[in-house]
């Protein structure tokens, strides 16, 4: 099939389109993706039930696919590690917290005393010192925006950052009348652009999710099958 | 219930619509054939990425493509299949270089469909011996340790531009602050509307709103991924045209 | 019959041969070698006899020769240690026996260089045999053995030297010369040698020239003669520098070229400057009579010589090593009718286009422009007539051969012979060849270094330079610059950090409580409603849908609302769409139990249902089958939920009291709108929301019917429910802790951002600026 | 609490959180070996702690229980996911991949299709019937009579989904000079469009910023409630 439309500087692709040599992994994913598409829109209740045990099995799936991320982190780790330099170090770490983790809240279970001492000595107080770093990250961004891209709707956007900011705090105590509150501007400027410009934004992500789905399910693009 | 209940019922109205938005886009594909040329609008980034393309594998640096955490099921999972065409495109151009590209992700299935498809575009080109199994690489399980596990990817391995095509979330603008510390070109869309927001800031190139879906499109990864942008410019002026005929039809009163 | 092995060549030859049969090198070495012939021995040579400690004096001299040739301009001469050599010279081994020849007078150095040389002077074979059928004529002949050996030890070795050279030369250039030019190249060969010692002799010369002071007439030089300087006839000649006075065929030297070497005049012996005077010096083509007087005898008779026989200019060591004037006299005009640089033929140039031919890049830049310079000064010869053609070149020693200076210097002062001008006015009238005034004026600068080197102008000069250093630098190694630890992003980025720090830390060290809560909001009162409308023992079913990243955010917001429901004696189930879900419940459930002391405790208050995975479709299986779902909750015992716990009273969602979702994320809070809440069959549910989500989940609150009944967004809305629930957490609410650091806090964030967003966009527009600005330019 | 009432699990607990939070906090220096290990640290937990939660939650009650335990009907039930969750642990391996492929497929297909039904039943109608009863002055209409704001506030909203929808429309005319473009009128209500967007994407952004921030008073008042008792020897 011809290119309906090059864009430049990315050249055109001869493959990718229907190629005639169907391998099994496309005509299951099709299969089974008209399935429990069907299930959604044909009223019939075995479609719908056929549909939720569909994707019941798939989340069971979806874990074992988890396992071998776990398995894939291991793999690039271990390489690191083998191949040596100060980067080896780092990968042993990553490596060991793994393991012993994995035998700890295997024996103890996810809410077990040292699992949930695992979770709340570690992982809560870097996560959320990571989310702590985010707030300069972000100050620093909206600062530089200007310098990135001057127009209009970087000025619009800065501006709508800093009075929502100053409407939802008092400034030394000072409630400023027609910025803060129910009834301020922060919260008209929450409820009508932000809720409009948010709805406008939800439905352009829907067609275009239901663009590519569909071209999947008709094996336009086929991900799998490596 | 007869047909006319279940074609207004939600579902029949999303069979429909389902249905419809289907035939345009085979419609659309097979039109396009006969008459090429169908213009798109610009959109810098990636006008952008295709210039970094051509820079990274010039100087010898290596193209990040990270497909969040979204997993491959629902909206924000097909933000991330849509990402994997991104990848097939840009490791067919960037094969050539001295530092391949690597494909970075925060989920099991995804992980593992960043290989497939890296491994399927070396054998389409021919270069099968160059594929190895640790560019597609899983950098983390939980959204953050994910984003933490990106970083020493963008800083160790002279990376020289990074494409965000997938699921994120707010911590999205700490992979895109690592990549503004070392000089590197940030090109970034996702489904989620929290990250849409913060790549507006953090990085040079966001991609708004749908613009991520258009993605297929503007890098010429197929005729349909044009047509079906045709498709859905149709219906979004159908959903205009309810959307404005329905509420002024509630204002009178009349549904 | 053993094989000699060549010391120039290292070829082997018959034993009975002097000569190497392959570079005419000397092989058998002569008897009792004279010290200047073991001082002349090729640098390299078997190591000349033990002469004790003169060698290294001798060496000495040279070496300071060498270093002031190399540093490019003249040296002071340090008289002493000239001297010393010299007279060390003087002392090396003279034969008592023999009477000195020499005139009175003479110094004692030279008188034993001529003993010396008359002892080991045997005729040297190769200039007999290629002596050409040319009689020396009688007058000759006496002057020839006074002439010293040492001279005519010069000549041979630098026959034997300059044959090598010019095979070298030939094949360098890729061919062997054939017979006509190895004769052409012989007699170049034979007028470089006799130049090469007049620039030998002229170097030496040239140290001993006295200063010229340029801006004085003439005459007043005549009364100041320093010494050394010899007035023959009108002309005053300064050796090294040439004639002073006026006449036309007298080479003119440049007079800064005089100054340059004058410092080192003095201290040279009275006799050398003399010799070097009467050597150097170039006596006018016709009827100049040289001053004899002071000329050493042996001198004075070759320049009587030279006069009688203009005709038969014999290069030096030509007709049996008589040392004529004439021969001087030759090199000068040959000086004279080629000088560098104006009058190069084409054949001459032919010579160094073929030299260039060669390649001028194959080694180093300054060989090349040596090389070329040494082809052009061979070439600058052709027009001279040599006459008896096949004499056979002067042998210089290999250490006078590396003391050649360059030859730019002596081309310098060829004197433009045609200018035939005569003075009509002023003290020198009736002369011809009077040196214009203003040239000498105007040349007050220093000479182009490169006189008689390739004509290379300055342009080419420096675009060969700048070619030679492209090729050396391909090669190195190129550092990559090293991004610079500190920049203007790094140094905000820590302003950014240490406001923020202390902005919280000024608040929490205080501990202070001064800014109100937010007031009651009417999504926080409708909340507030529906948890104080629950029944005793309430089923809740409590979703735990944030990261732990949020955990600040969602638990200072929330934990009021749970300790509400934990007060009410609600039962909670606790479920979670993320890996980390159960665990940030339980932290949760923990947390509020320590703020308000309130503890919940074992599966008979709350049963943590687990992960639902699969995102929204986990959340639809859910919602359709929670039995199948979640059958178990994750306590130590994994306790049976459904049928031990009090959840056993619902069947499905529906029998619950109420839902409450804690999410940051507005896909998951959607995911529950649209997968549970239509399966809730009026059962109430109510969010906790981070601020982030706000703007995609007030639409559902504020839909018609509501999809949302009640809603507490982040800090604020956690606030607001704690300042309408003064008893909660038992007035330890998160809320009112953070809720002062974080209204300054904000502030300062605000005033960052601000003042960057404004330095940023100032400095984009001057960028702006400039870039149009030499946009125009180009 | 101050830390002389923590058990020592607790204690230990405590001060490594203090730690870890002090070696992130780095980061703001820039990429250092402090934080590298506590990221490294970090990735291993999380990963480990996920799979452990994984299989409690999924693999274990709902694959091997009623493999070992349960009937067989059961079995039968879970031999599909059973034999495709074997296939794709061949993935792990870069020379069996291929074998897995069947799988993936599979996930794909029915995840694409949960999408798809997602995006129409989820998003679509949901949205678009949210917009038009904006209008609703029967229903919506607020009860203290002010209905003028009630319609601008929803004539407001419409107009910014509209033109929000509008702003992405892709499709272009070529020119004869100059990048391809779209229609005057098009590109004018483009740009109105353009303005709604800016403001939400800015009140997200505040929105994210605000969850960050309280996140770092959160960590700040943890630290301080560790040090100031470690320094005064309670």
């Amino acid at each position: 099939m011809g290119s309906g439309c090059d864009h430049p500087g990315w050249g055109s692709i001869e493959t990718g389109g229907a190629d005639m040599k169907i391998p099994v992994a496309a005509a299951i994913a099709i299969a089974f993706g008209l399935v429990v598409l069907a299930g959604y829109f044909l009223p019939l209740p075995e479609l719908v039930s056929l549909r939720t045990i569909l994707v019941q099995w798939s989340m069971i799936i979806a874990s074992t696919a988890l396992f071998v991320g776990v398995a894939n982190l291991l793999r690039v780790h271990w390489f690191k590690l083998r191949k040596g330099g100060t980067a080896s170090a780092y990968s042993f770490l990553l490596i060991a917290s793994l393991l012993v983790t994995l035998v700890v809240v295997g024996l103890y279970g996810p809410t077990g005393s040292w699992s949930l001492w695992i979770f709340n000595s570690i992982q809560f107080p870097i996560e959320s010192s990571l989310m702590a770093i985010l707030a300069v990250v972000l100050i620093y961004s909206a600062a530089r925006l200007m310098r990135r891209r001057m127009d209009l709707f970087s000025l619009l956007f800065g501006m709508a950052v800093l009075l929502v900011l100053l409407g939802s705090a008092p400034i030394f105590g000072i409630e400023i009348p027609f910025l803060y509150g129910p009834d301020g501007l922060r919260s008209l400027i929450v409820q009508i652009p932000a809720v409009a410009g948010a709805r406008g934004i939800l439905l352009g992500v829907a067609l275009g999710t239901i663009a590519t789905g569909l071209r999947i399910l008709i094996g336009a693009d086929r991900p799998y099958g490596g | 219930m007869n047909i006319v209940d279940i074609l207004i019922s939600p579902e029949g109205l999303g069979l429909v619509f389902l249905v419809v938005f289907l035939g345009s886009m085979i419609v659309f594909a097979v039109a396009g054939k006969n008459r090429p040329g169908q213009n798109l609008r610009g959109i810098v980034a990636f006008s952008r990425l295709g210039k970094a393309v051509g820079l990274a594998v010039e100087a010898g640096k290596r193209l990040h493509i990270s497909l969040g955490w979204g997993g491959v099921s629902g909206m924000q999972g097909i933000s991330g299949l849509l990402g994997l065409s991104v990848v097939e495109r840009i490791a067919r151009l960037a094969s050539i270089s001295d530092r391949p590209p690597v494909v970075s992700s925060g989920e099991g299935t995804l992980g593992i469909l960043s290989q497939d498809t890296l491994s399927k575009t070396y054998r389409t080109i021919g270069e099968a011996r160059q594929y190895d199994s640790g560019q597609g690489r899983v950098s983390g399980l939980t959204p953050f340790s994910y984003a933490a596990g990106v970083l020493p990817n963008i800083y160790d391995e002279q990376v020289s531009a990074t494409v965000l095509a997938g699921h994120f979330g707010s911590e999205v603008a700490l992979i895109a602050d690592a990549s503004e510390r070392t000089d590197g070109l940030t090109l970034a869309g996702s489904d989620s509307i929290q990250a849409q927001a913060v790549m507006v800031a953090a990085a040079q190139e966001p991609l708004i709103g749908e613009e991520l879906y258009a993605a297929g499109a503007y890098v010429n990864a197929g005729p349909l991924h044009a047509s079906s942008l045709r498709a859905q410019d149709i219906f979004r002026w159908v959903l205009v045209v309810i959307i404005l005929v329905g509420a002024a039809l509630k204002l009178v009163g009349l549904i | 019959m053993a094989d000699v092995r060549c010391p120039m060549c290292g070829k082997p030859n018959p034993e009975e041969l002097e000569l190497c049969q392959f570079c005419q090198a000397r092989i058998k070495p002569l008897e009792g070698r004279s010290p200047a012939e073991e001082f002349n021995s090729p640098i390299g040579a078997e190591p000349p006899l033990d002469t004790g400690g003169e060698q290294d004096s001798i060496d000495e001299w040279l070496n300071f020769l060498r270093q002031s040739e190399d540093e490019g301009e003249p040296r002071p001469f340090d008289e002493e240690q000239l001297a010393d050599w010299m007279k060390e010279d003087l002392d090396i081994k003279m034969p008592e026996s023999q009477e000195p020849l020499e005139p009175e007078g003479t110094p004692d150095w030279l008188s034993s260089l001529r003993s010396i040389a008359d002892e080991d002077a045997p005729e040297p074979p190769d200039v007999e045999k290629a002596q050409p059928a040319v009689e020396p004529s009688p007058a000759d002949s006496s002057e020839e053995n006074e002439v010293p050996g040492w001279l005519s030890k010069l000549r041979s070795r630098r026959t034997a030297e300059e044959g090598e050279a010019d095979q070298e030369f030939a094949f360098q250039l890729g061919e062997e010369p054939k017979i006509s030019e190895q004769a052409g190249i012989q007699e170049d060969r034979s007028a470089i040698s006799t130049e090469s010692v007049s620039d030998w002799l002229s170097e030496l010369r040239g140290e001993e020239a006295p200063v010229v002071d340029s801006s004085q007439p003439p005459e007043l030089v005549q009364e100041e003669l320093p010494a050394g300087q010899v007035e023959i006839g009108e002309e005053v000649v300064q050796p090294g520098v040439g004639v002073v006075s006026q006449d036309e065929d007298i080479p003119v030297v440049e007079a800064d070229r005089a100054s340059e070497i004058q410092p080192q005049t003095e201290e040279i012996p009275d006799w050398l400057a003399g010799i070097v005077a009467g050597g150097a010096a170039v006596a006018a083509a016709e009827g100049v009579e040289a001053d004899l007087d002071n000329l050493p005898e042996w001198l004075a008779d070759l320049e009587k010589s030279s006069a009688l026989d203009r005709e038969e200019i014999v290069p030096f060591g030509e007709e049996g090593e008589e040392l004529t004037f004439d021969w001087l006299q030759t090199q000068v005009r040959a000086g004279q009718e080629t000088p560098y640089g104006e009058e190069l033929t084409s054949d001459t140039l032919g010579t160094e286009a073929d030299t260039r031919g060669v390649g001028p890049f194959v080694g180093d830049l300054s060989d090349f422009l040596e090389e070329a310079e040494l082809s052009s000064l061979e070439a600058a010869q052709p027009g001279v007539e040599q006459p008896g053609g096949d004499l056979s070149p002067a042998e210089l020693p290999t250490w006078l051969e590396a003391m050649r200076p360059v030859d730019a210097a002596a081309g310098v002062y060829a004197i433009d012979a045609q200018d035939g001008q005569v003075e009509s006015s002023g003290p020198l009238a009736g002369m011809q060849g009077v040196l214009p005034a203003e040239p000498e004026i105007a040349r007050l600068k220093k000479p182009a270094v490169y006189a008689l080197r390739l004509q290379v102008t300055e342009s080419q000069r420096a675009h060969a330079s700048l070619l030679d250093e492209l090729v050396k630098s391909e090669g190195e190694p190129k550092e990559i610059p090293g991004r610079p630890a500190v920049t203007s992003p790094y140094l905000f980025r820590l302003i950014i950090f240490a406001v923020l720090i202390s902005t919280i830390l000024w608040q929490v060290f205080t501990g202070s409580r001064t800014s109100p809560l937010p007031g009651l909001m009417p999504e926080t009162f409708d909340t507030s409603e529906i948890i104080d409308n629950l029944p005793e023992n309430a089923l809740v079913l409590l979703g735990v849908d944030y990261d732990p990243a949020l955990a600040g955010e969602m638990e200072a917001a929330a934990a009021s609302l749970v300790d509400h429901m934990m007060l009410k004696g609600a039962y909670l189930g606790l479920v979670s769409t993320s890996s980390t879900g159960p665990a940030l419940g339980e932290h949760l459930i923990a947390t509020v139990g320590s703020l308000s002391g309130n503890r919940y405790q074992g599966i008979e208050m709350y049963a943590n249902l687990g992960y639902l995975p699969g995102g929204a479709s986990g959340l639809q299986a859910f919602a359709q089958a929670p039995r199948q779902v979640a059958p178990f909750a994750l306590d130590p015992e994994t306790t049976a939920v459904w049928s031990n716990t009090p959840l056993q009273a619902a069947q499905d969602l529906a029998g619950f009291d109420l839902v409450a979702v804690i999410t940051d994320d507005s896909d998951k809070a959607r995911a529950w709108i649209e997968q549970v809440q239509p399966t809730l069959n009026g059962t109430p549910l109510i969010m906790v929301i981070s601020t982030q989500a706000e703007p995609l989940v007030r639409p559902y609150y504020q839909a018609n019917p509501k999809q949302v009944d009640g809603m507490v967004v982040g800090l604020a809305g956690g606030g607001s429910y704690e300042q309408s629930h003064q008893d909660l957490l038992a007035g330890n609410g998160l809320a009112r802790k953070y809720w002062d650091a974080f209204s300054l806090s904000v502030l300062a964030a605000v005033v960052l951002i601000a003042v960057g967003g404004f330095v940023n966009l100032v400095t984009n527009l001057l960028n702006a600026q400039k870039q149009s600005k030499a946009d125009k330019k180009r | 609490m101050s830390l002389a009432d923590m058990s020592l699990p607790d204690l230990v607990g405590t001060l490594l959180g203090f730690f870890l939070t002090l070696m992130v906090f780095s980061y703001a220096f820039g990429d250092n070996a402090l934080f590298r290990a506590t990221i490294h640290i970090f990735i291993g937990v999380s990963a480990g702690y996920a799979a452990i939660v994984a299989w409690y939650n999924v693999i274990w009650p709902q694959l091997f229980l009623p493999l070992v335990f349960g009937s067989q009907s059961e079995r039968l039930y879970i031999l599909f996911p059973l034999v495709l969750s074997g296939l794709l642990l061949f993935k792990a391996s870069p020379r069996l991949s291929w074998v897995g492929s069947p799988a993936v497929a599979y996930l794909v297909g029915v995840g694409v299709a949960v999408g798809i039904g997602g995006a129409i039943l989820g998003t679509i109608f949901p949205q678009t019937q949210a917009t038009i009863n904006l209008l609703d002055t029967g229903a919506g209409a607020p009860p203290d009579g002010s209905l003028l704001f009630f319609i601008a506030q929803g004539v407001l909203i419409i107009l910014g989904t509209v033109t929000t929808l509008i702003y992405f429309h892709f499709g272009a005319r070529n020119r004869v000079s100059g990048a391809p473009r779209r229609p005057e009128w098009v590109e004018f209500l483009a740009r109105v469009g353009q303005v709604f967007i800016a403001i939400t994407l800015g009140v997200i952004f505040a929105g994210v910023f605000t969850a960050s921030l309280t996140a770092m008073i959160e960590r700040v008042q943890f630290i301080y409630d560790v040090f100031v008792p470690l320094l005064t020897g309670q």
